[in-house]
């Protein structure tokens, strides 16, 4: 839907802007690996409400808790959107270079100190599964540790 | 699809595109075929879109287009392709001042006699119907799923009852997915009513809050069971109080476009059956 | 948290017979609300209300428990006693131990002793957790609307008036007094109705106080007690006025007969009224007249007793035979009612004059003989068991007063109710001139049918009732309370979480609930007139989402208290 | 402290207009009837104050059952607040009765407390009631906030 900007002029002619306010996005549930079918009820750009999708093979129009919700992350203020390092009692933003310099640092400290197990990786559905193969792959073959789990493994 | 070429369907569509061309309304909400077989909802604003609008699966508008009216401009008016329980919660948000009641014209359609069972709908048509034809209702109280839930042996039921909503994940599905639940936020996600991390969710407080909340505007169009990840019929709960009503005060949700709720009401201003006020209270007025 | 200091009365080791409250106050530590307990002899006698008093504002709590007896008992008093001493009233709560517990439960120590506990940890709670309801206070407008100015209206006018305040006096006539302009005299003293109005006239049109406004229709009425809107229109010119109160004085119509005892048929059958207006002119000489009673009322579908009828009949059949000895009058009547010393007394008098009473049974109704002129009655007499026929020239049908058809246009207008027939309603009958609606007061024929000497008797009173009211000056809305004491509290509305669904308007007993637009959005919310809510809560319990809530009595403190309950 | 002696007898929560039924039960105390301990009263202003939430949730925090008590149809001291409450409690009991938990466990008392016997006649019939229902124990979860 345009959304009209400015009134109805004199004559009664409606005049439209190009800006779509509302739209439906057609997507996939991030959180685990069922994949349910979701629409993403778009206003202006931003994610504002979740809708099931009927026609989708998997979830059939059934979703729980966390695909009911999933638009809510999206544009949520506390989202982190670059790495942060603990300073004391708080934190600060990083560049990512440093950020994996410093993780490769210390992990390669402790890892060197009390050996790969004392390490484990814990990986996020909202991760892609190139990226959680990579992951396990680091912690499997790079620790050389079975250490590793995913919050979607159910 | 099948529905494609139906004669329904065409006739939806040309009353969209004469709504469109002699701009009576700005857009109009219906579901559209997309690439790759994908339905989706849409507001459709030119008429030649129309080409790819589609009327199943069956879609509940009637909570988009409260929040498509809200966000919209004011002026801004918006033709439903709906169904007779999407219409009617359509006029329960109309007289609960949730739509402007001119910025809103419905484009009622009958649904056919497969759908009316599927649903148990006791009328499966709109007040105004646009295009289809008017098929009869299904009575709930007598299909075996529903009786089960909630005639008979009560030691049996408490079992039935108790086995389904233990399945309950609180996925908030029935009440997201409801067109009526307007409320926000929900008293449902306040820990005073509903306690919470307890799963399954607390019965009695969740769907009881839930269930009597709607009773005097649930209009049964089946959103809630339909959304139910876990297959609770939850529609059995609201059947009983909406047969009551209609029974006690001839009231249906959706029906009257004027008529408060009689719950709301007083003894003097709504008739009600079976009920005698003794004379004495009447010497009082 | 908020602190809490309880008392525990023992009142004189009634409660403490059964009740044992070292362990109670053993337990009640348990409570992190709960500052500190006190366990006291007793609470009311003054040395222990100023004790504890002073005690209650040295420790500074903030919140305080009485667990003593109930209010009827000597709760209240102690209460009072203590708002007296400067205690915050809205910070004590009540808990009765006594009535509630100790005494109904005395077969029962262990059980007692636990709901004792039980019932204080749920009244520690609720003080812990009520909040206040803003309080607002309003100045009256020392101005009174009365509508109708028949008797009662002009007797309320005068008397408002006459103590200082502004009157506004509507009628939809052209001139005021009402009915009882038509009308020849009035009973029991037979005074001439004339005469009985002027002085009401009189004041009326020239105390400067009183502005009477003639052919009048009030169209919209807003506001509230103390400061009312009214828009009303009078011989076509549209007018405001912010009257602080609204007396109704529109009085009732007379039942016309239309279809009965061929009334507007046949000659010289007529209504008490047109006999009135022909005894207002003094030649008029009757020779046999036939009075019957109950025309039209006492039937199913007007079941009541006009009450007025047969006082009037019995006047005008005196007035009769007093201008024409030789007449012979005789009333057909179903029971005459002549209630008080004064009205038997009269009735008395009428049977010495020669007035004929013949009673008829409601399911043998009397008839009339003749075609175009009436001839005769024939009626069976009930008490003799015998058809007699009364000659007559003139039928006079006694019909009933009948609700003014505006009634209901009004009613709806200013939120009040109608009884089954269309007579306004008061709120109790033990509060006769009070409606639903505080500062709206109805009198005389407007509620029930009354003769001209109640109508006045009433109009004065309903002119007291709006003094009482307009002269405090300012109220506060706390003070509008239905029962004595103050308010509760008011229903607030959160508007945050307020949908604008309208339920709250639609239960609302006092339509104290109106939603309000929000400026470019299709949406409303809720706003409470805390001078019309009386905190009855209805609203409350009908709001989905709980944004309406009374903060004395509030969701999270009534489910901590359900919680505390066993 | 008690609980032990308590918890066979069904527990009721009484939610009491503050005009009829609160007198009523002061008018029994008055009289030093003698009744079961098993019911705790809720003043409150209207029998319109009770919400059905409210009644959902003193069912799952373990009251028995519930009885509103307010005052006689017309004799509200409200207008007619109580007219709605009956209709809006009535229609929670044929929710109660769907779901099996049964009507019984709201009783709606209204103008049958003025006098202190009826008020404990009220309780001693409801508690006998009451005694004949099967638990309620089933429909409220173990991880509840029971205290």
């Amino acid at each position: 839907m345009r959304k009209k900007r400015g009134a109805i002029s004199p004559t009664g002619s409606v005049h439209w802007s190009e800006t779509m306010a509302v739209e439906f996005v057609r997507t996939i549930c991030p959180y685990c690996g069922t994949g349910c079918g979701l629409i993403l009820e778009v206003r202006d750009g931003i994610a504002v409400a979740t809708h099931p999708d009927r026609d989708h093979p998997v979830a059939k129009g059934h979703l729980c808790i966390k695909g009911w919700t999933a638009h809510e992350f999206v544009h949520h203020t506390e989202r982190l959107t670059a790495p942060l390092v603990k300073r004391g009692d708080g934190f600060e933003k990083i560049s990512w270079n440093k950020a994996i310099a410093l993780a490769v640092r210390k992990l390669g400290e402790v890892a060197d100190m009390y050996g790969g197990s004392a390490i484990g990786g814990f990986s996020s559905a909202k991760c892609t599964n190139e990226e959680n193969y990579l992951f396990q792959k680091l912690i499997r073959a790079g620790f050389g540790t079975n250490n590793v789990d995913h919050c979607a493994r159910l | 699809m099948r529905e494609e070429r139906s004669p329904m369907l065409e006739e939806v569509k040309r009353l969209a595109k004469t709504a469109l061309q002699e701009q009576r309304v700005e857009g109009v909400l219906g579901l559209k075929k997309d690439v790759g077989n994908v339905i989706q909802p849409h507001i459709f604003e030119r008429s030649d879109d129309l080409d790819a609008l589609v009327l199943e699966p069956k879609w509940l508008f009637a909570k988009l287009a409260m929040k498509i009216l809200r966000v919209s401009d004011t002026g801004y008016r918006l033709a439903v392709v709906c169904r007779g329980c999407d219409e009617r919660a359509i006029v329960e948000l109309v007289k609960r001042n949730q739509i402007a009641e001119n910025s809103i014209m419905t484009i009622g359609i009958a649904c056919g006699d497969a759908q009316a069972a599927a649903c148990l709908c006791e009328r499966p048509y709109p007040e105004n119907i646009a295009a289809g034809e008017k098929k009869q209702g299904v009575d709930p109280f007598n299909d075996e799923r529903v009786r089960q839930f909630l005639v008979g042996d009560t030691s049996e039921r408490v079992a039935r009852w108790l086995r389904v909503l233990r399945r309950c994940i609180k996925c908030y599905g029935c009440r997201n997915s409801c067109p009526i639940c307007i409320c926000e936020p929900c008293k449902l996600e306040d820990d005073t009513w509903v306690p919470k991390g307890v799963i399954p969710a607390e019965m009695m407080c969740f769907h009881l809050i839930r269930a009597f909340h709607l009773s005097d505007t649930c209009v049964a169009c089946g959103a809630c069971q339909d959304a139910c990840p876990v297959g609770i019929p939850l529609l059995n709960l609201q059947l009983s109080m909406r047969r009551t009503l209609t029974e006690k005060f001839c009231y249906e949700a959706g029906i009257d476009r004027e008529r408060k709720s009689p719950i709301l009401r007083n003894f003097f201003d709504e008739e009600e059956k079976g009920r005698d006020i003794p004379d004495w209270v009447s010497s009082l007025e | 948290m908020t602190d809490v200091r309880v008392y525990l009365c023992r009142c004189f080791s009634e409660v403490d017979r059964t009740v044992d409250l070292e362990r109670i106050q053993e337990r009640l530590l348990q409570n992190a609300s709960v500052a500190s307990s006190t366990i006291v002899d007793s609470l009311c006698l003054d040395s222990d209300i100023q004790r504890v008093a002073a005690e209650i504002k040295e420790s500074g709590a903030e919140r305080v428990v009485i667990a003593a007896c109930s209010t009827m008992g000597r709760g209240d008093s102690v209460i009072e006693g203590l708002a007296e001493e400067g205690v915050d009233r809205f910070a004590i709560h009540l808990i009765d131990i006594r009535e509630g517990c100790a005494w109904i439960h005395q077969d029962e120590p262990e059980g007692a002793t636990f709901k004792a506990w039980n019932l204080i940890d749920m009244g520690v709670s609720l003080v812990a957790k009520k909040d206040r309801s803003d309080d607002v206070t309003i100045r009256v407008r020392p101005e009174v609307l009365i509508i109708g100015a028949g008797p009662a209206g002009l007797a309320a006018a005068v008397m408002v008036a006459k103590l200082g305040y502004t009157v506004h006096c509507l009628d939809r006539a052209a001139h005021p007094g009402g009915m009882l302009r038509f009308i020849s005299r009035s009973y029991p003293n037979d005074e001439d109705a004339v005469l009985k109005l002027a002085p009401y006239l009189d004041e009326i049109h020239n105390n400067a106080r009183i502005a009477f406004y003639p052919q009048a229709r009030v169209e919209t009425v807003t506001g509230f007690a103390g400061n009312f809107t009214v828009r009303f229109s009078s011989g076509g010119q549209e007018r405001w006025i912010r009257p602080g109160a609204i007396i109704i004085a529109t009085g009732a119509m007379v039942y016309l007969p239309h279809g009965l005892y061929r009334y507007g048929e046949t000659q010289n059958i007529i209504t008490q009224m047109e006999l009135e207006r022909r005894l207002q002119s003094e030649s008029d000489s009757i020779q046999n007249a036939v009075f019957v009673q109950c025309v039209g009322a006492r039937i199913p579908e007007r079941p009541y007793c006009s009450t007025i009828c047969c006082p009037a009949s019995i006047k005008n059949a005196m007035r009769i035979v007093e201008k024409n000895p030789d007449a012979r009058v005789s009333i057909v009547h179903r029971d005459i009612m002549m209630p008080g010393s004064i009205l038997e007394d009269y009735y008395r008098r009428a049977m010495l004059q020669g007035v004929q009473f013949v009673r008829y049974r409601d399911d043998m109704l009397p008839a009339i003989k003749g075609y175009e002129q009436v001839r005769a009655v024939e009626v069976h007499d009930s008490i003799t068991g015998t058809t007699r026929v009364l000659d007559a020239d003139l039928v006079v049908l006694s019909t009933p007063l009948v609700p003014n058809p505006d009634n209901r246009y009004l009613a709806d207008m200013l939120g009040l109710q109608c009884d089954r027939y269309g007579f306004f309603r008061e709120i109790y009958p033990l509060h006769p001139l009070e409606t639903r609606m505080e500062g709206i007061f109805i009198c005389g024929s407007a509620r029930w049918p009354v003769s001209s000497d109640q109508a006045i008797v009433q109009g004065e009173a309903a002119a007291m009732k709006v003094i009482s009211l307009l002269g405090k000056g300012e109220v506060a809305a706390s003070s509008f309370s239905r029962v004595p004491g103050q308010k509760f509290g008011h229903a607030t509305v959160n508007p945050d979480r307020c949908t604008g669904c309208g339920n709250c308007v639609a239960v609302c007993p006092f339509d104290a609930c109106t939603l309000q637009e929000i400026e470019e959005k299709y949406t409303y919310i809720s706003r409470v007139n805390k001078m019309r809510c009386k905190a009855c809560g209805n609203c409350v319990a009908v709001c989905l989402n709980g944004a309406m809530q009374v903060p004395e009595h509030n969701y999270r403190a009534v489910v901590e208290m359900i919680k505390r309950a066993f | 402290m008690v609980e032990e002696t308590t918890v066979r007898e069904p527990k009721i929560l009484i939610f009491a207009c503050r005009w009829c039924g609160l007198i009523g039960a002061d008018g029994a105390g008055k009289k030093r009837m003698s009744l079961p301990a098993n019911f705790r009263i809720i003043p409150v202003e209207c029998a319109a104050f009770v919400e059905t939430d409210a009644i959902i949730r003193a069912l799952a925090s373990g009251s028995d059952g519930v009885i509103v008590m307010g005052c006689h149809v017309g004799g509200c001291r409200f207008n007619d607040a109580n007219h709605a409450a009956i209709k809006r409690l009535e229609l929670f009991q044929v929710l109660l009765e769907a779901t099996a938990i049964g009507k019984e466990r709201l009783l709606i008392s209204f103008g049958t407390a003025h006098e202190g016997h009826q008020f404990s006649d009220v309780i001693q019939n409801y508690t006998t009631v009451l005694r004949e229902l099967p638990p309620i124990d089933p429909w409220i979860s173990t991880l509840s906030v029971r205290r």
